[in-house]
């Protein structure tokens, strides 16, 4: 659970450099261009350049490889098998085949191709969402979306829940560490209903805490609207930044794609 | 291009690794490609919309409202982050919650709170994507707290039992969550085999996890259940999921 | 006994009960003279917390009347109540809801619809009051829990309140935290003005801050006091399930017992070691290097 | 130095960090001899919590050992390691986690498949070796503070551990639950032999009942030694952010600044007053009336 709290928790967007420093809404249009660049992108060139670049900004960023790695395993998994799932689904013309143990596999030329796009489009996806969350805090990325006109209630909602988030999980990680002390966990059938009481106990909790949380903010004027703060307006900087990333994916487009 | 079976067999190991794979339960960045991604993202967000619409008026009335939908979409996003072990699959895997948390506070607002846990698993656990959010949110926050709910109540309609209700509707909303997460994925990758088929396979393949971890889901939403139940039978009234009169009905 | 006029704070002759009939307060009446330091004394489960709540208007008595600055706490439209009054509860997690420091102190003054550049102003000065200019920019859930105990009270003071209550301030704090806490508190109280009311049961720390108490035992007042008349009270102290400040028991257990002729009730170190002093022979006591 | 032979717990030379690189603990030796009654005492956020967690098995240390009853930690299979190491943690909400007071005692020996009459058996003796008997059947959440750490205590003594692990189980009480919480301890330590460990920053209570203390400051051991050999080192309580007990701090600054002589590091008030009764002259005490 720590090690879940620990990912959650933006430690490493509250340090203290250049990309940090970068107005959120900056770094949510520069992230949103990558991302269509990386679902629009036909050949792997574009995308797994975006994710080189993104986990070596992140690393050089201080973000520790470890946690890079923690985050990345997943997807680097999954774009593994879609590139073996494309290659044996997709295409005609056999591209490798071999038979271990006698049994007879054949990979695609097209299949291969479609599954290293895809793979790519996984890896540079994942990696611009990486860095994004690695260099911008939640709350900042919320503010930037209102911004954006993203609604004001989603925005209230989504910076309660994160707020929040880390209260339930120390809650949850106490009860599932007193219940496993006392071998609460020692069967699977115990197992699940431990699991299932230290579900009813987040929510019945959750659900004292916004009582409490409701009178706190009765007390300091709450009436149905929490402010969500403010940001400061726009410098031609930050426009001229926005507006380079943009076209410099525009471009990378253009020259990845050129030939197909 | 005739598959042989070896072929066909290592194509259904690899949907199976997949399906266990960490992350699978979501659609990961990247995989839809556009066209498909700003399908996901039209149809669903009306029904944010409708989500936000259901918050507007009820925080209006009660401003207690909004730290309440807050504090269960915190619980139900860390409830949904618990690691179950799933014997099955020798991996762990975790519950959706949403059938949970529709039961709680209906299904305009779990949409709306887990179109927000969704963005925040993809980036912080690169768990589901941005591009791919609009897919997610349709299979776990619209497909998953539709069923929750509406087995939910029927079965309450029916007289059954608040925790068996519950545990109905957790089993069956996490297997519709499954189901609509084999259908998006079928539909994108298909590639020149037969969607059906592939929707099969995705399907199957899911199997050997769903089928446990849709039990333990629905033996959760009832742990969940019967625990607010026998401690505080008030708030089932309160918000909504018990009438007055058989406060607490067990 | 008091001047009416003055009393930033008043319940008078308050009752409570819970609706599962449990009755918190009993009869209890409860003054704050403006410019005030006063305490809740009580062991737990005496009805502090309720009290507070009602002195805030978050409960409304069954009985009796509250008031705030002489005018009755219903007469008060919600937004100026919670002007008058800062409420800071005993859990930090229950009162710091927003994402960020910054963000949560301007909780309160953007509610109260003030220009942004009123809010960042009232903002700056509260975290400076505290001592948390330096927090500003940090996630709630990075600070230490000292550290979120005085945003809290930051959050508060940024509504300029000239009334603060607080349930348990020092509750979870280390003897330095517990000391810190107390001090700031005092500060706010002499430099800037501010009423304070604390509830508690520490009965160590107190007397050096406090310059009335109240003690409490279930829902009902049974006494009220400086700190001296108060702990004077053994008996009252016992029945309230208390006990006195160590070193008060100490001077008082060699009056009591041993019969050595201590004045009064002498609650603070400094004022032992004074009493002690006089008792000590002077052949007795040797040279002190100087420090 | 001590007998490897008789230790119940102990930590040798043990490194803790968090996953994002907090180093919690650095080369933390701790041992605790069978039966003894053992404290860590250290400021908000010095690393008891992680140490206790270490030797309870619940974290893995980076490098080091730890041992129960002279094995290794991780030799021990769960249900066997669990019923040596018993762990109470500071909040009683996040253990009580059945509908009552008699579930949740039985949760553990029911997980361990002791029959029925044996669990029955089990419970009613932890419940009384905590003075809660007549709790039994009520339901959790209806139980007051103090209570609700007791059962937290039955709930874990019903595993019949022969270690007994607290972190700060008088965090929230008020004196009088304090006092009867260290009095229950030092009646398990000492009628049925558990060994205790507990965590707290309260220095005052501890000398009555520890003994041996572990300061703790930033994730380091500062000291190791009796009350008396702790407080002794005043330098060294205030680089730890902590301080005399109240009733010492009188005592010490008598001596050192007013040049009265006392010896040693009186700590309790009984010590006290026979240390300050030895210097004030027979002619200023007066007549007690018997009691
Ligand atoms: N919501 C409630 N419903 C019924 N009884 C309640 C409720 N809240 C508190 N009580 C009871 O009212 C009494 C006073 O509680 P209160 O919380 O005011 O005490 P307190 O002095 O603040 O105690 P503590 O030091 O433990 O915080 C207690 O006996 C408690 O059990
Ligand atoms: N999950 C975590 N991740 C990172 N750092 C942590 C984590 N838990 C605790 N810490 C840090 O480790 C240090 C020791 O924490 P710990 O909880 O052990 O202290 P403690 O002595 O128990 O304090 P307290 O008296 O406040 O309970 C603290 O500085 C804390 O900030
Ligand atoms: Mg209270
Ligand atoms: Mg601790």
């Amino acid at each position: 659970m720590s090690l879940l709290s620990e990912l959650f928790s933006d430690l490493f967007a509250s340090r203290d450099n250049v990309m940090t420093r970068l107005d959120p809404r900056v770094k949510v249009v520069a992230a949103l261009a990558l991302l269509v660049g990386v679902v629009f992108a036909t050949s792997p060139v574009l995308p797994l350049a975006l994710f080189v670049g993104c986990a070596v900004v992140a690393g050089a960023g201080g973000v520790p490889i470890r946690f890079i790695g923690m985050r990345l395993a997943g997807p680097l998994a999954i774009a593994g098998m879609l590139l073996l799932l494309q290659g044996l689904l997709t295409g005609t013309t056999p591209l490798w085949s071999f038979a271990p143990f006698g049994m007879r596999i054949t990979i695609t030329a097209e299949g291969w191709r479609t599954g290293v796009v895809m793979a790519s489009r996984v890896l540079g996806g994942t990696g611009v969402m990486l860095l994004l969350s690695a260099v911008t805090p939640a709350h900042r990325i919320f503010l930037a979306l209102r911004s954006m006109g993203v609604s004001k209630g989603w925005v209230e909602i989504a910076m309660l829940m994160y707020r929040y988030i880390f209260v339930l999980l120390d809650l949850t990680a106490d009860v599932a560490s007193a219940q496993r002390l006392r071998l609460g966990y020692s069967s699977v059938r115990r197992g699940m209903s431990s699991a299932g009481v230290v579900a009813g106990v987040v929510v019945l909790r959750a659900v004292d805490q916004a009582v409490r949380t409701n009178e706190a903010m009765r007390v300091r004027g709450y009436r149905g609207e929490i402010p969500t703060g403010v940001m400061r307006p726009l410098t031609l900087r930050d426009w001229l930044l926005m507006t380079a990333v943009v076209v410099a994916m525009g471009a990378a487009h253009i020259l990845t794609e050129w030939n197909t | 291009m005739n598959r042989n079976h070896t072929q066909v067999a290592l194509i259904g190991l690899t949907l199976l690794a997949l399906s266990q794979s960490a992350g699978a339960m979501h659609i990961s960045e990247g995989i839809l490609t556009p066209q498909w991604a700003g399908l996901w993202y039209l149809l669903v967000l009306p029904l944010v919309a409708w989500g936000l619409r259901d918050l507007r008026i009820k925080s209006a009335r009660e401003p207690f409202f909004k730290p309440m939908v807050g504090l269960i979409g915190a619980a139900v996003f860390v409830i949904s982050c618990m690691p179950v072990p799933v014997p099955s699959a020798g991996t762990c895997s975790h519950p959706c919650g949403t059938g949970m948390a529709a039961i709680f506070i209906g299904p305009a607002l779990t949409v709306l709170v887990s179109s927000i846990a969704l963005l925040l698993q993809a980036l912080f656990l690169s768990h589901g994507g941005l591009t791919t959010l609009g897919a997610n949110v349709m299979s776990m926050g619209v497909v998953g707290a539709l069923v929750g709910y509406g087995t939910f109540r029927f079965g309450r309609r029916l007289g059954l039992a608040g925790w068996l209700a519950a545990f109905m509707a957790g089993v069956l909303s996490d297997w519709a969550t499954y189901a609509t997460t084999a259908f998006e994925l079928a539909s994108a990758l298909h590639g020149d085999e037969s969607f059906w088929r592939l929707f099969g396979g995705i399907g199957l393949s899911f199997l050997p996890t769903q089928l446990p971890l849709g039990i333990f889901e629905g033996v959760m939403a009832a742990g969940v259940y019967q625990f607010i139940a026998a401690r505080r039978p008030s708030l089932l009234v309160c918000l909504g999921v018990e009438r007055a009169a058989k406060g607490g009905a067990e | 006994m008091m001047n009416e006029g003055t009393m930033a704070l008043e319940a008078d002759a308050v009752w409570f009960s819970y609706p599962d009939g449990f009755v918190a307060l009993t009869d209890v009446t409860f003054r704050v003279r403006q410019g005030g330091f006063v305490a809740m004394l009580a062991s737990n489960g005496s009805g502090k917390t309720t009290l507070i709540k009602v002195l805030a208007g978050l409960l409304k008595s069954q009985r009796g009347v509250t008031r705030i600055h002489g005018r009755e706490l219903g007469a008060y439209p919600q937004s100026e109540l919670y002007q008058r009054v800062g409420l800071v509860f005993q859990n930090p997690n229950d009162q710091l809801f927003c994402a960020t420091v910054q963000d949560d102190v301007a909780f309160g003054p953007r509610n109260l619809g003030l220009p942004e550049a009123e809010v960042q102003q009232r903002v700056a000065h509260a975290l400076a009051a505290v001592g948390a200019e330096h927090l500003a920019g940090r996630a709630i859930h990075h600070l230490s829990y000292g550290q979120q105990k005085r945003v809290a009270i930051a959050g508060v003071l940024a509504m300029k309140p000239p009334i603060l209550i607080l349930d348990e301030p020092t509750a979870g704090l280390d003897p330095l935290g517990e000391h810190e806490m107390l001090r700031l508190l005092g500060e706010l109280n002499r430099d800037q003005g501010i009423t304070i009311v604390l509830a508690t049961h520490s009965v160590d720390t107190l007397p050096l801050f406090a310059d009335r108490i109240y003690v409490l035992n279930q829902g009902q007042v049974l006494k009220e006091g400086t700190p001296e008349e108060v702990f004077l009270d053994t008996e009252m102290i016992q029945r309230a399930s208390l006990r006195l400040p160590y070193v008060t028991r100490l001077l008082h257990e060699l009056q009591r017992f041993d019969g050595v002729p201590i004045r009064g009730m002498p609650l603070t170190v400094r004022e032992a070691r004074d009493q002690l002093l006089d008792l000590i022979p002077e052949h007795l006591i040797e040279e002190v290097p100087l420090p």
